[in-house]
């Protein structure tokens, strides 16, 4: 791999974080601009102005993302674009610096064009609200500062666009701030996000300590050169510390616990940030360090582990869920989880392909789910839904593709992303058939919550007041994205078809020169050669897929195709296990039993008893102790001449057998 | 009769002895002055021209140091026209307070001005005293008026209780002294300080060492030194306030340009100990003062302190006798005095005129409660006052902080590193009440009841801004000062 | 008769005692007065034995002592002056001599 | 032109004329002492100008004789900038402005003394910055006490009096531990030159730099305030009127970490090798405990000041890893701290001007009736929590990144400080500005004036422009840094070669046995 990069001279990769960022600024100056012009009861329609701006923008990072995809299918290796020098350290200098390479490049495509889709649907989404300038402002701004953390060549303009996208997070969580519990959504999505932030900077100190560098470049490079006898421990903790960051950012054990409380924000929101683009950062930050993961076989295993143990709790949560949002929310932690499975069995090319299928289908559910709750006056239970089919026909149809993708039903493209990881986990053998295993139950509980949640909305009876609401189709600025996610969602697969079908692995092969190094370390640990399967277990895993998938599709329409008989039939039968399902296991609740209310109490406890009472106490306790003294010595001073008289001649003895002693 | 010693006198009239011969030139003619109807107009300018004159001959003195005179008994050197300057000072500031203070008294002020110039005669007898014979008629000359004086307010029952108080202590006081004096001219056989300086072994013997101790225990005593300070706050207090200046900034000068000379004679091993007094007197002046009510009370307890911190100073110079560093420390602790002394006479002399000035709008004003909210009425009394307490409390860019630099680089180059660090920290709680009067006169709303003081006294005025401009000179060009001197 | 200086200094060191305990014990201002002139008495005792020690062992005379033992005297007589002065004026205001009437002076 | 001098004496001019002037309209004071300040601030830019980024001795020098202390000590009036300061004076030249600026509608009683404490106060504070000679600094040391004492004892809230005197003598009281500590050290060395003090003392052995540095450090720990001593710092910055706050914020505490740079770790190197795990620790603890005080306070302004405490922790921490990352950090995040906090304190006050409470529960949802002032706090907010991309993150970052090379277990504890400064801020944050507005009080209240969005603009521009063009900023801090670094570097192999003496002894002991 080639280490030693040079700068291209161009500026036109800056270009596509830099759009959006001028989209956001301008679309925050008209919000100011609309503010001012309500108060003074003037004309306040320059808000769709802002929508406009937006989605220019970010049509204009597409392009230029384009452009750098094409540039580097033309055969450019790696584009390089250096602006100026950021923090000089004194060993080294962090720079401004965007890289343009396969990887990156194809997430910029996913989020420019996913977040264009959302960015088009959110101007008919959002129409009517207070905030509307605002909003876009939001969005693109997130979407700048998600390019930065994709497009930084080094680790600290990554950190810059992953607190960045945390920052947007907050702030569109807490978009309608009025309600105080979407405030306290925003916040713990903060937090949560930071202590993974903590981790994230401390394994970037390891390998800036170590390498003296924190270019991606540089660091996968030493990797490499160091991997040959085995990476040192305190990389491996840099590896564990950073997929602690990834933890917090992607929702995973133990941190996923804010993404269920961020769907808090507008869905849009919901469907770029909290489905398709943000939360998928920290899988985009394991496969960008490949060569350092690859090298740190435990952390590895560790990164699977994570991954299924959340697939599978948030899996079974989303079961339980009756908020259409939740089941969504749920999913992907659970989906998040297979990606990370994925990771830990070494398959860093399948993740990314589940990254970009997931991208497409989920983003498609989240605005589908907007479209039903928007015809929905805000309604989100789905115990209130049912029959919505004929309602809204257009959103039906595209919800149904997504459902049909994301319970991996045959040939949609989650069937091949999802297949492609158990297959990778299979072929690990070992401790990763646990993994294949667990993966095989979700896929099942996917398609079990997936169905519940299709037949619950739109099949059914009416089970909401017909005479009060009026469930109507959401307009073509909405349904068009729904349209396009639609088709991606169903044939995206063609990304990565199976070695079976003889067809080349266009992802993959994209990826290669990418992933080569990491790819290489891992061969290195299996001496030599990477597991493999003849076709025929690929076939039957294929076919196994795709049997459950259509099997619990199957049972979990009918079961709840005719309402929510079946769903309080659990509930009465199992009242406790549906609670905690529903509750993800009761984690959050424990968290908050045992963390946040014992740290609140500490810091109480600390503030008043430590500070106050014995530090505080201490200073006035020696500003009274001088007073009093000072009443005692004041205080001899009474007058009385024989007091006096005595102290003097008693001092002079005093003195004069002092002075005698000292004589002596 | 020794002709030698006539004729050091004549020739000491322009040198040695001429501070001394203008004040008593100045204490004849307010004398004459006041028993003769046509002269008595003259007296007012009686006191401040000789004062002044003395002044002169002082400055002179500096510049031309003379030798020891009358038979070695006192020495006009630089050092003795220093502290004269201070003495001058003091009892000009008194002089100054005292015009139009006193109401029911204001017939005796011939008798007033003739006690009043009388002090600094035997102050300066004090600080040139190479005998202890010279130092006790200077003692005398400055105790006995200021007995008076104190008490001058005879109407007054806290003025004449001041002044029994002071007389029957001082004079105990004497009595030690002299004690102290006979056992050790009895161990030693001399009462010449020089000589004094090489009879260490003499001295040595528990005589002579009892002797020391009870000569030194007296100085205490007039410096005002615990365990010997109970009397300051009450005279402090009692006195008329001119007195009370005169007090605090004269004969508190007086005492320490004495042990200054007398330092020499001590063993070096007393300096620790001495050193430990002073921190106790620092420690113990500074608390007392931290409760007090009354602003007179309080500066006399402040003073108190003060004295603790010169304390230390002499003790680093006694612990430098005999040793090599001896001239070094010597010198530095006589700098450190005089400067101290000097910034300390304008800032609690400065204090004191103000609280007389206000005295005059209502006796009530030594209270500090009567001061409440001044600031927002009389900006320019209280930012005197301000200025005043902070040079006190030793803040940089006044000239006590100056002084607090020297008095304890004296004491860190003796090392006694150890009192240095306690010493200073006692000043946190000397900010504590100089602040608490900041307090009162700034930060405190004034009751819309009282009354705007009236401050017609042009001359009080003029002390005043002469002392806030010194103490301010003081402490940001100080080289006007310093570099005549050393 | 020859009196060893010893005693002189002892006498001067009871004189001395017996003033310094009027002085601490009685509350009569003049008995006080006339305490501090005992102690002023004893210690011209010393002076005057001293200088008859070094008489006799130097062979010289010095006259620092009795030079002292004038001034002395003579500044005992100013006190005494001032002293009953004051004492005047005390018993003008309060009608006492007594030091207990004095009035207290702390808060 | 002597510019250092003009620049402290610009603001003393302007408070003697205040002092003067016979006008008694508010409007024509507040005008003059800005028109003094802004004249500061040109001052400050020329300064910064003429500054030579690769020069590491102190520049713009001037030297004059002032006065001779007995034992022939000369103290010269004698002014400097270097690597270590320029920040600093540039600071504080750039914010009294915008400080004076914001009291126009909180101070309205004694507006004349107000202002003429407001500009002797900042130039006290350039004197501490710039002063070149010990003596001189020692003067501006405790001058610049005297202002904010005043500042906050007339100006300041309901317990003000309380606070003041805590303030003032628990500064003081380092202070004069430091009086000593000064003493000692010219006397020995026979100068009052920082610069040849420097020299000296750097030559010196542990146990003579061990004791002096101890002095000179516990002034700088209270002021700063470190761990324990900081329990003045809540006190003065809630009874403080906001001018107090944001000067007490942004400057004055930097005196306390400026000192322990420049006369800590520059002059005693080896002392400060041996403290420099005592002081991370100090920081560390600081970072975390600032924090949970901070969690657990309601009035919005304490929580601001607890805060501080918690940020500064930061600032020593990264100082006294000694490394070149964390000096730059250190020196980087003491501007950093005082634009944000200094921010936020501007906000509070303005708010607490409208609303006359600090009570955290008083507010709620204010955010729908200000959002321009919204947005402020805001960014505020986020410039305070080191978000990549605005000024904390640089100064954070570098100081962690450095002070992981020295300790990697209290950078761990460090860090916990950036996920407790977002709890408590957003806390802060979310409790004012979000949910319902339930008073009419807050519904009545209303946004912020041109004024104070016009004084806010320029800090936030700042704040953005360190984020992310930190370079200008770092580079003039640089050659002096890498004097100290070298001088550390020097005292590190003398530790080493002290280690070395003392290895081969205990062998010959043990055969010896």
């Amino acid at each position: 791999m080639d280490t030693s990069l040079v700068d291209s001279g161009q500026f036109w990769p800056w270009l596509i974080p830099a759009l959006p960022l001028l989209g956001a600024l301008l679309a925050g100056g008209l919000h100011f601009d609309v503010l001012r012009r309500r108060k003074n009861d003037s004309d306040a329609s320059g808000a769709p102005v802002a929508a406009g701006i937006a989605i220019l923008a970010m049509a204009g990072a597409f392009l230029f993302s384009l452009k750098g995809f094409l540039a580097l299918r033309a055969g450019d290796g790696i584009i390089l674009s250096t602006a100026f020098d950021w923090i000089p350290t004194g060993d080294f200098t962090v720079r401004w610096s965007l890289m343009i390479d396969r990887l990156s490049s194809l997430m910029t495509l996913v989020v420019t064009g996913v977040g264009l889709l959302i960015h088009i649907y959110a101007a008919g989404y959002m129409k009517g609200d207070a905030g509307y300038a605002k909003f876009f402002a939001y969005l693109n701004l997130f979407v700048a500062m998600m390019l930065m953390l994709v497009l930084s060549d080094n680790m600290v303009g990554t950190f810059v666009g992953w607190e960045g996208v945390g920052l947007c997070s907050y702030l569109l969580i807490g978009f309608w701030y009025k309600d105080g519990w979407r405030a306290e959504a925003a916040q713990k999505a903060f937090v949560v996000n930071r202590i993974g932030d903590a981790a994230f900077l401390l394994g970037m100190f390891i390998l800036a300590t170590t390498f003296g560098s924190l270019d991606y470049s540089a660091i996968n490079g030493e990797v490499s050169l160091l991997a040959q006898d085995g990476l040192p421990w305190k990389l491996s903790l840099a590896a564990l510390l950073l997929f602690g960051g990834a933890c917090g950012k992607s929702a995973q054990i133990p941190l996923f616990v804010w993404l269920p409380d961020a769907m808090a924000g507008p869905t849009p929101v919901s469907a770029l940030i909290h489905a398709a683009t943000m939360v998928t950062s920290g899988v985009y930050l394991v496969v960008r360090l490949n060569p350092l993961f690859a090298g740190a076989p435990m952390v590895l295993t560790l990164i699977g582990a994570v991954g299924a143990a959340t697939a599978f709790v948030a899996g079974t949560s989303a079961l339980r869920q009756r908020d259409l949002k939740g089941v969504l929310a749920y999913s992907t932690v659970s989906q998040l989880g297979y990606m990370f499975l994925a990771l830990g069995v070494g398959a860093f090319s399948s993740a990314i392909f589940h990254l970009v299928t997931h991208a497409f289908f989920k983003a498609l559910l989240f605005l589908g789910a907007g479209s039903v709750i928007h015809g929905m006056h805000q309604e989100q239970d789905m115990h209130k839904m049912g029959g919505l089919k004929s309602h809204m026909p257009k959103t039906f149809i595209t919800f149904l593709a997504g459902a049909a993708a994301l319970s991996g039903l045959p040939l949609m493209s989650g069937f091949f992303s999802k297949d492609e990881i158990l297959a990778a986990a299979f072929a690990g053998g070992g401790v990763s058939l646990i993994l294949w295993a667990i993966g095989l139950v979700t896929a099942a509980i996917t398609a079990l919550y997936t169905w519940r949640m299709v037949a619950l909305v739109f099949f059914g009876k009416e089970r909401f007041d017909v005479n009060s609401v009026h469930p109507h189709e959401s307009g073509s600025l909405m349904t068009t994205p729904l349209f396009v996610l639609a088709i991606l969602s169903v044939a995206g697969g063609v990304l990565g078809l199976p070695i079976v079908f003889h067809a080349p692995h266009l992802l993959a092969e994209w990826l290669a020169p990418v992933l080569e190094p990491g790819k290489q370390i891992l061969a290195l640990a299996n001496d030599g050669h990477a597991p493999h399967l003849s076709h025929l277990v690929e076939w039957i895993l294929l076919g196994l897929g795709a049997a459950i998938a259509l099997g619990c599709a199957h049972v979990a329409f009918h079961a709840h195709r005719e309402g929510t008989a079946s769903d309080l039939a659990f509930e009465t039968k199992n009242p406790e296990l549906a609670e905690t399902l529903s509750n993800a296991w009761g984690i959050d609740r424990a968290y908050k039993r045992l963390l946040v209310q014992p740290i609140m109490a500490a810091a109480a406890a600390l503030s008043a008893l430590f500070d106050l009472a014995l530090i505080d106490g201490t200073v006035n306790g020696i500003g009274r102790f001088a007073e009093r003294t000072g009443h005692k010595v004041a205080r001899q001073a009474n007058g009385h001449l024989g007091s006096y008289g005595l102290i003097i001649g008693g001092a002079a003895c005093v003195l004069a057998a002092v002075w005698m002693w000292i004589g002596a | 009769m020794n002709f030698e010693s006539l004729q050091d006198l004549y020739s000491g009239a322009s040198g040695a002895l001429a501070p001394l011969l203008w004040l008593t030139g100045g204490l004849l003619a307010v004398l004459i002055c006041d028993i003769t109807p046509v002269l008595i107009k003259l007296r007012p300018a009686v006191v401040p021209a000789a004062l002044l004159g003395a002044a002169w001959s002082a400055a002179q003195l500096i510049a031309n140091p003379s030798g020891p005179v009358l038979g070695g008994t006192f020495i006009g050197d630089s050092q003795t026209g220093a502290f004269t300057l201070i003495f001058v000072l003091a009892t000009l500031l008194a002089w100054g307070q005292a015009r139009r203070y006193y109401d029911q008294e204001k017939s005796f002020i011939g008798e007033h001005d003739a006690l009043l110039i009388t002090a600094p005669i035997g102050m300066i007898l004090m600080a040139g005293a190479q005998d202890m014979i010279v130092f006790f008629i200077g003692l005398e000359l400055l105790s006995i008026p200021l007995y008076c004086l104190a008490a001058f307010r005879r109407t007054r029952d806290e003025s004449v209780e001041a002044g029994l108080r002071y007389f029957i202590l001082g004079a105990f006081g004497v009595a030690l002294f002299l004690m102290g004096a006979g056992l050790v001219y009895t161990a030693a056989g001399t009462l010449n300080i020089e000589s004094l300086t090489h009879a260490r072994v003499a001295l040595g013997t528990p005589l002579g060492g009892m002797g020391l101790a009870l000569i030194m225990g007296s100085l205490l005593f007039k410096a005002g030194v615990v365990p010997f300070h109970l009397w300051v706050p009450d005279v402090y207090q009692g006195s008329p306030t001119p007195v009370t200046t005169l007090m605090a900034t004269g004969t508190k000068a007086a005492a320490f340009a004495f042990l200054l000379r007398f330092a020499p004679v001590l063993p070096p091993e007393a300096g620790y100990p001495l050193g430990i007094i002073a921190v106790v007197t620092l420690a113990m002046g500074n608390l007392g003062a931290l409760v007090q009510k009354d602003l007179k009370r309080l500066l006399a307890w402040s003073g108190i302190a003060h004295a603790g911190l010169l304390l230390l100073v002499i003790a680093a110079a006694v612990t430098a006798t005999g040793t090599g560093e001896q001239a070094q420390i010597l010198n530095a602790a006589t700098s450190a005095l005089l400067f101290y002394l000097l910034a300390y006479a304008f800032a609690a002399g400065g204090a004191l005129g103000l609280v007389a000035w206000m005295e005059a709008d209502g006796e009530d004003h030594t209270s500090l409660s009567r001061w409440q909210g001044l600031g927002s009425v009389r900006p320019g009394i209280a930012a005197g006052m301000t200025l005043f307490l902070l040079s006190l409390g030793g803040i940089p860019a006044t000239g006590g902080f100056l002084g607090k630099w020297l008095a304890f680089s004296a004491a860190v180059r003796a090392d006694m590193l150890p009192l240095a660090v306690l010493g200073a920290l006692t000043s946190v709680v000397a900010m504590g009440y100089y602040l608490r009067v900041v307090i009162t006169i700034w930060m405190k709303p004034r009751p819309e009841a009282w009354a705007t003081p009236r401050i017609d006294r042009p001359l009080a005025a003029f002390l005043a801004g002469f002392c806030a401009a010194m103490v301010l000179a003081l402490g940001l060009l100080p080289g006007f000062v310093l570099g005549p001197l050393f | 008769m020859n009196v060893p200086s010893e005693h002189l200094l002892i006498l001067a060191a009871i004189l001395f005692a017996i003033g310094l305990g009027g002085f601490l014990l009685r509350r009569n201002v003049i008995v006080v007065l006339m305490s501090i002139e005992l102690m002023l008495n004893a210690a011209n005792l010393v002076f005057l034995a001293g200088a008859r020690q070094h008489a006799s062992e130097s062979g010289h005379w010095l006259p620092d002592g009795p030079v002292m033992v004038t001034f002395v005297i003579a500044v005992a007589a100013v006190e005494a002056a001032v002293g009953l002065a004051l004492v005047i004026a005390l018993f003008r205001r309060k009608q006492t001599v007594s030091l207990d009437q004095l009035s207290p002076t702390s808060d | 032109m002597p510019l250092l001098t003009l620049i402290i004496f610009t603001p003393l001019l302007g408070a003697l004329l205040l002092a003067l002037v016979p006008i008694r309209e508010v409007k024509v004071l507040r005008a003059i002492a800005l028109g003094f300040t802004l004249v500061t601030t040109l001052l400050g830019f020329l300064v910064w100008q003429g500054f030579d980024p690769g020069e590491a001795a102190l520049q713009l020098t001037e030297v004059h004789p002032w006065f001779e202390l007995p034992g022939a000590l000369a103290a010269n009036y004698s002014l400097g900038v270097d690597g270590i300061s320029i920040l600093l004076v540039a600071l504080t030249a750039f914010l009294m402005p915008l400080v004076l600026i914001s009291t126009t509608q909180a101070i309205t009683t004694r507006v004349r003394e107000f202002l003429i404490w407001m500009l002797i106060m900042e130039a006290g504070m350039l004197g501490v910055f710039l002063a070149a000679d010990l003596f001189l600094f020692y003067v501006f040391w405790e001058v610049s006490l005297v202002p904010l004492y005043f500042m906050l004892g007339i100006w300041g809230g309901q317990k003000r009096l309380y606070a003041t005197l805590k303030f003032f003598l628990f500064t003081l009281a380092g202070s004069l531990v430091m009086l000593i500590g000064a003493i000692a050290l010219v006397y020995q060395a026979g100068t009052l030159d920082i610069a040849a003090l420097t020299q000296w003392a750097g030559a010196e052995s542990l146990s003579v730099q061990g004791w002096l540095f101890a002095a000179f450090a516990l002034a700088f720990a209270i002021k700063v305030p470190l761990l324990p001593f900081h329990t003045w710092l809540p006190d003065a910055h809630t009874e403080a009127p906001t001018a107090g706050s944001v000067i007490l914020a942004g400057v004055l505490l930097k005196m306390g970490t400026y000192g322990l740079l420049r006369f800590g770790i520059a002059m005693f190197p080896l002392a400060a090798l041996e403290a420099s795990t005592l002081f991370m620790i100090l920081g560390a603890a600081g970072i975390v405990y600032g924090a949970f005080l901070a969690m657990a306070q309601t009035d919005v302004k304490r929580l601001i000041a607890c805060s501080s405490v918690s940020h500064l922790g930061f600032v020593v921490l990264g100082m006294f890893a000694l490394t070149s990352a964390g000096l730059r950090g250190s020196v980087l995040q003491m501007v950093n701290h005082g634009l944000s906090t200094g921010l936020l304190f501007l906000l509070i006050g303005m708010v607490y001007e409208r609303r006359h409470s600090r009570e955290l529960s008083d507010y709620g949802g204010i955010a729908r009736v200000m959002p321009m002032f919204a947005f402020f706090f805001v960014f505020s907010v986020l410039s305070s929590v080191g978000l990549p991309g605005l000024n904390g993150f640089v100064g954070e970052w570098l100081i962690l990144l450095g002070a992981f090379e020295a300790s990697p277990v209290l950078t761990g504890v460090g860090v916990t400080g950036v996920v407790f400064g977002a709890v408590y801020l957003l806390r802060a944050t979310r409790l004012m500005l979000f949910g319902e507005i339930t008073s009419d009080q807050n519904r009545a209240l209303t946004d912020l004036t041109g004024r104070e969005i016009g004084l806010l603009t320029p800090i936030c521009l700042l704040c953005l422009v360190i984020g992310v063009m930190p370079g200008p900023f770092i580079e003039r801090t640089e050659a002096s840094l890498e004097v100290i670094e070298q001088r550390l570097d020097a005292a590190r192999d003398q530790q080493a070669a002290r280690a070395e003496l003392e290895r081969p002894a205990v062998p010959a002991e043990e055969s010896a046995r």
